[in-house]
């Protein structure tokens, strides 16, 4: 029973850095722009099928890095031409812009990848398991964490000690003042959106190498993420971090008990949250009215 | 990639639509030869997670359609089939259901691969009385407890498949299952009927539910290797037993214990990698038939006009097509009573059936009995669709059981 | 008598300091100015009194009543009511559905999806007293966003009277307004206040308003209170003038 | 406009009475020409039900301004509700509404008390969790709601009105003007509600929330309020749709339907009453209509979104309404 909880909480980590991944760059774009990317989990597809595409000429590891990078040049235009022109208007036409953008990328995925999965393979290093006994943990699943683990310190790296990093952090705050400052609010805006567009690329390649290729492959992930940011308090990447490693735990040792509440077991952590603290676990307290 | 099939589909159903539209204003070209058109109405989830098993079964239709067009079409009417797509939600398929007939005035509705909307179609179709064939969804109500006088099934029930399986898995791994299931209609009638069977045969299980969209089976996977199995039964479908697969294999699982289920569709057999082209399960129908001449000469011809090898699924829409004809044939008519009357115990012919022995639908229970083709699934040997090997051939009917055993009491309309 | 009295209080936003300490009394039927600099705490100190967040030290009493951390609605019912610096109005209605959205919430009408006769004719009253009062009648079927600066200011103000508010606190009525507006604004303010009696605190930067108007004036710097008197001992205070008239004028 | 009343010009006032008899017009004669212009009764149902879940959304978007991106709960639920009723309790179609109505509105309430703390996206994404939640029950509750199958074995009952009984059961076109007086007493009790000064406080906390607040309307209850109606009536329109398809599935719960009933509310106009109706009969028959030209119908509807959001933002009725003033 011991190593059961052991193997499952190991494994609840796994999956709750991926949902991670996702869900730091829905929570950064919706800090800076006030934006829910509805479209998020199909940018994570497209990361996925772009590097399909490229695996062949420059290899897995060639696409590892250049696919997120394409997938974060397209949130950069896709930001650039739709996203920016409505940031001024009610939050409801944001929200439906990428409501509706989510609809066409999944729809252009099927039309050019076909509806059919796609297997994507991994190198050999990385499809066996580490070991007899911890035969759950392949090597693909370590290295999925190890890049989990950098992505994720990289960008608070990023944000900590790069000048545009700092801007999107005080941007969050307060960005009547950066605007105020001189700083490009725009392009600002954008890049942000970029960086959000990459994390889902990055998740979409190790997703790819993980469970293979299909159009609604970022269906699944889309909920568990808007709820890491709930559960982990709006506007704190560190709750999100927190919100989307509990939630895989919690969900994997629900496995033990009762499997078909595994789903069923995040959503119930989210309203035990809302209910006992509205805020989530790193909110920031809100102004009493 | 944009396969030559995918811009045909969008081609037709432009042509069908504007034919819808000319319609309207003028008598429609076809008319100009004096015929009025046999329409049929399909309606399958091109869109969602089944799309991929939807289109086969819709190339498999349209290929039957083109075919016989040349020939004379049915009652010396051409055929025209109009496609819908029910987006894998029971709302739009019943919505797209009453569309067809409403307005489009089809005489006869296939649908659907999802056998929950299937079973909604089932409703309309009998409320408003027209002949409804379900080539692909699964569940055992459509021809058991729920079966109507208007509805046939060609796909097999899952307790026919699991039926097949069971015997054969017992017999090269053991008796120790552990199932992964679905947590809906179909996974749970898959599931008990696997254990019908195992318990007859003395064995003993442990299984879990799982949600139908399931990607990581990790957890499960873990639970599974504790229960020591001598089989893992992989009950999902679609993307999600695409994912229980490569993890399996992922996890090294596949040398400690024996691998199968009920299906593991063409389709999706060369949606996963090499290593997790295995396990042992049922195909409702094969291309590769060495000893029956007429599948050769269909599958040739099939290539030919589609350029690729037919799967169950193909197999599927052609046989509905065929058999609306074969029934229109011997009943002189479309109307739903009397095709229903004429299907009844009709045998198809070799170049339909496809496969050896009598396969007819059964007048009890209004269920297809072909053969069930147990084998194994391996990576492509040659031919890049040869990924599977038939061992043994169950006929459908002792996998069915007595039409008493099914629950259907057939009634007729007065 | 007093009507409002705030006993030493403070706001702290984290390590920063906002107001510190501040007490003031306010008498029924006074007109208050609140002046100093930009950043002096002013629109945080009202925002304590209006009930916008609670100070994080002191006591506020109101009539009486302790209200430090009532909520806004309670305050309202007592007979508080506010403006804002940067007008606060329902742009696309018009003054008159503004002004009636303000009478059937004083008159506890707002939960009511019906309006009897008796009713209906005392929302019609109280729409008419506040148009008339602030000048506003013939434009009652204009929507507010289409008006001046002034006369939204003066639609904001018509929609506070409506409550027959017994302390009316108004955030820099002539921010951002020409020599007219401000005339005209700082006109209704002296009718409301030596006509109609109302008790008034003020945030105000034009100094010849405040000094035409006020009763008495508070004047805070960094947050704190730097003096407190009348118009003619705040002119003549040393400390003021150099801290903030100096400057200013 | 007379100077010194502060009620409306009833110059302004005529213009509602004429958008009404329009739309009554054109919904009373449906059966009479949507069959000439290509359409089919079921069609016009689907707009009638889809209009009403439009426009009880649309109290809570277009009047009272907060942005639910979960509707299709509520919408869902009231579907499950009906279908229970009819398969469990008794064949009775009122009562299937009404026991719909409850399961909605009461869900509604509950939730409500939950969400309305929260403003603008984190509002919406609050809403959509909470609407995953009912979508994940009905998904998973095989036993009682027939899980990812769906719920069947139920069919609307006819109607019994002491007189006479209309068989709603059988006859398409009977159906068709049950669900219109459903329609007719559902929206003319929220025009009501809007008319009357509730109507009007939810108007000032779109209009502006620190305005609202500090005339000592509380903001809280009444955006609750606002939900728990808009739910109940959205529940209202699921029942009815329980009704028409004879069965209820998960899907009309998911945020995908959620994000179809608030496109329906922006296409026709959020700010004018009859725009939901209006955007709800473009959307469904558009949809209608491509899906059945090509596979790739979700592009199509992904690119209605895309350019209603770039260039019609105030909605087909805005921009009518916005010329006519000028």
């Amino acid at each position: 029973m011991l190593q059961l909880v052991l193997f499952n909480v190991t494994n609840g980590l796994i999956i709750g850095a991926f949902y991670v991944l996702m869900a730091l760059g829905l929570s950064l774009i919706l800090n800076l722009s006030n934006v829910i990317n509805f479209a998020h989990g199909n940018f994570l597809a497209l990361g996925g099928y772009i590097a399909f595409v490229l695996t062949p000429y420059i290899g897995f590891w060639g696409a590892l890095l250049v696919a997120p990078i394409l997938t974060a040049v397209l949130g950069f235009v896709v930001e650039r031409l739709m996203i920016r022109r409505v940031y001024s208007r009610d939050p409801v036409y944001s929200l439906l812009l990428t409501f509706g953008l989510a609809f066409i990328i999944q729809d252009v995925c099927r039309y050019i990848w076909g509806p059919n999965g796609l297997p994507m393979t991994v190198p050999d290093v990385l499809a066996q398991p580490l070991s007899q006994n911890l035969f759950f943990i392949t090597g693909y699943r370590v290295f999925m964490v190890a890049v989990v683990i950098i992505a994720v310190a990289g960008l608070f790296a990023f944000l900590r000690f790069t000048r545009v990093g700092i801007r999107i952090r005080a941007g969050t705050l307060d960005l009547d003042t950066v605007a105020a400052l001189g700083v490009n609010v725009g392009l600002l805006r954008s890049l942000n959106f970029a960086v959000g567009c990459l994390l889902a690329g990055l998740a979409g390649v190790l997703a790819a190498g993980q469970i293979g290729l299909n159009p609604n492959m970022g269906d699944d992930v889309l909920m568990p993420s808007f709820i890491a940011i709930i559960v982990g308090g709006v506007g704190s990447l560190t709750g999100t971090l927190l919100g989307g490693l509990l939630i895989g735990v919690a969900g994997a040792l629900t496995t033990i008990v009762w499997p078909a509440a595994s789903e069923a077991v995040i959503y119930v952590i989210m309203l035990v949250v809302l209910v006992v603290r509205p805020r989530g676990l790193m909110g920031e307290e809100g102004m009493l009215t | 990639m944009i396969t030559p099939d995918r811009l045909a589909l969008r081609r037709r159903t432009l042509i069908k639509s504007s034919l819808a539209l000319t319609a309207l204003a003028a008598p429609p070209i076809i008319a100009a030869r004096g015929d009025t058109p046999v329409r049929i109405g399909m309606v399958d989830p091109l869109t969602g997670i089944l799309s991929a098993l939807a289109a086969s079964e819709v190339e498999g239709a349209r290929y039957a359609v083109e075919r016989l067009n040349k020939k004379g079409g049915i009652l010396g009417r051409p055929i025209e089939l109009l496609v819908e797509d029910s987006a894998n939600d029971v709302g739009t398929g019943v919505q797209k259901t009453r569309k067809l007939i409403e307005r489009d005035k089809v005489d006869v509705i296939f649908g659907d691969v999802n056998s929950g909307i299937a079973y909604a179609m089932s409703q309309v179709t009998n409320e408003l009385k027209v002949f409804h064939i379900v080539p692909g969804g699964h569940t055992d109500p459509i021809t058991g407890t729920d079966c109507k006088w208007n509805v046939f099934r060609i796909c097999n029930t899952t307790s026919m498949d699991a039926s097949a399986v069971t015997g054969e898995l017992v017999r090269r791994f053991g008796k120790k299952f552990f199932f992964i299931t679905p947590d809906y209609a179909y996974g749970h009638t898959l599931q008990e009927s696997f254990i019908k069977h195992l318990k007859a045969l003395g064995g003993e299980y442990q299984a879990v539910m799982l949600p139908i969209n399931t990607v990581d089976f990790s957890a499960t996977l873990i639970q599974a290797r504790a229960y020591r199995p001598n089989v893992l039964l992989n009950n999902m479908g679609g993307l999600a037993q695409i994912n229980c697969m490569k993890q399996f294999t992922q996890f090294g699982m596949q040398k400690e214990m024996g691998l199968g289920g009920a299906l593991f569709e063409l389709e999706s057999i060369k949606a996963v990698p090499r290593e997790a082209q295995a396990g042992t399960w049922a195909m409702e129908w094969w291309w590769d038939q060495p000893k029956v001449p007429e599948v050769g000469q269909f599958v040739a011809e099939f290539r030919k006009a589609t350029g690729k090898t037919p799967s169950a699924r193909h197999w599927f829409g052609l046989v509905a097509v065929e058999s609306v004809r074969l029934a229109a044939e011997k009943a002189k008519s479309l109307e739903g009573p009397k095709l229903s009357l004429a299907m009844e115990d009709m045998p198809l012919p070799p170049d339909v059936a496809l496969q050896p022995g009598h396969v007819f639908y059964r007048a009890g229970d209004h269920e297809l009995m072909p053969n069930i083709f147990v084998g194994d699934v391996h990576p492509p040997q040659g031919n890049p669709d040869n990924v599977f090997t038939v061992t043994n051939l169950e006929p459908g009917e002792k996998a069915a059981g007595p039409v008493a055993d099914t629950g259907c009491k057939m009634v007729h309309p007065a | 008598m007093t009507m409002l009295d705030v006993r030493g209080v403070t706001k702290q936003f984290g390590s920063l300091v906002a107001v510190s300490e501040v007490s003031m009394l306010v008498a029924p039927g006074e007109l208050r100015a609140i002046i100093g600099p930009n950043g002096a705490g002013k629109t945080t100190f009202f925002n304590m009194i209006s009930g916008f967040f609670p100070p994080t030290r002191g006591e506020i009493v109101f009539d009486g009543t302790t209200i430090t951390r009532m909520p806004v609605a309670a305050r309202v019912a007592m007979g508080m009511a506010r403006t804002f610096q940067i007008t606060e109005i329902f742009p696309e209605l018009t003054v008159g559905q503004n002004v009636r959205i303000g009478v059937e919430s004083a008159l506890g009408l707002r939960q009511r999806v019906w309006l009897g006769g008796r009713d209906a004719a005392a929302v019609r009253q109280g729409i008419e007293e506040a148009l008339v009062m602030t000048g506003l009648a013939s434009k009652a079927g204009r929507l507010v966003g289409e008006l001046s600066h002034g006369d939204q200011r003066a639609a904001e103000i018509a929609t506070a009277l409506t409550l027959k508010p017994r302390l009316l606190l108004l955030d820099e009525p002539t921010a951002g307004m020409g020599e007219h507006e401000t005339y005209a604004v700082a006109n209704l303010i002296r009718r409301l206040h030596r006509n109609s009696s109302y008790t008034i605190v003020l945030i105000e930067h034009d100094m010849r308003v405040v000094f035409n108007l006020a009763d008495k004036i508070t004047v805070l710097t960094e947050g704190k209170l730097l003096a407190e008197g009348t118009p003619a001992e705040i002119a003549d205070n040393p400390a003021v003038q150099e801290a903030y008239l100096g400057k200013a004028e | 406009m007379s100077a010194t009343t502060a009620v409306p010009a009833p110059a302004l006032s005529l213009r509602p009475w004429l958008t009404a008899a329009i739309v009554w017009g054109l919904l009373l004669t449906v059966p009479f020409w949507l069959p000439l212009v290509g359409g089919y009764t079921a069609l016009a149902a689907r707009v009638l039900v889809m209009g009403l879940a439009a426009m009880s959304f649309n109290l809570l978007l277009g009047f009272t301004g907060q942005m639910s991106f979960g509707h299709a709960a509520y919408f869902g639920l009231g579907a499950y509700g009906a279908g229970l009723s009819l398969k469990y309790l008794a064949a009775s179609t009122p009562l299937a509404m009404l026991m719909g109505v409850l399961l909605g509105g009461l869900a509604g309430t509950l939730f409500g008390l939950l969400i309305v703390r929260r403003r603008g996206v984190y509002f919406a994404m609050v809403t959509v969790a909470f609407g995953q939640i009912a979508f994940y029950i009905a998904y998973s509750w095989n036993s009682l709601t027939g899980g990812y199958d769906g719920l069947r074995g139920f069919v609307r009952a006819p109607i019994n009105l002491g007189f006479t009984t209309v068989d709603i059961a059988n006859n398409d076109i009977a159906f068709y003007y049950f669900l219109l007086v459903v329609f007719g007493i559902a929206v003319g009790l929220l025009g009501l509600l809007l008319a009357s000064p509730f109507g009007r406080t939810l108007l000032a906390i779109r209009e502006n929330e620190r305005r609202a607040r500090f005339l000592g309307i509380p903001i809280e209850r009444h955006i609750w309020l606002s939900f728990s109606i808009s739910c109940a009536f959205t529940a209202l329109a699921g029942s009815l749709y329980a009704l028409l398809n004879n069965f209820a599935d998960p899907m009309g719960l998911h945020y995908s339907l959620s994000g179809e009933i608030v496109i329906m509310a922006v296409m026709g106009g959020m700010r004018a009453f009859w725009g939901p109706l209006v955007g709800a009969a473009l959307f469904v028959v558009v949809q209608d209509y491509i899906s059945s030209m090509t596979v790739n119908w979700m592009s199509f509807v992904g690119l209605i979104f895309v350019l209603v959001v770039l260039f019609f933002p105030r909605g087909l009725l805005g921009m009518l309404q916005g010329r006519g003033s000028q």
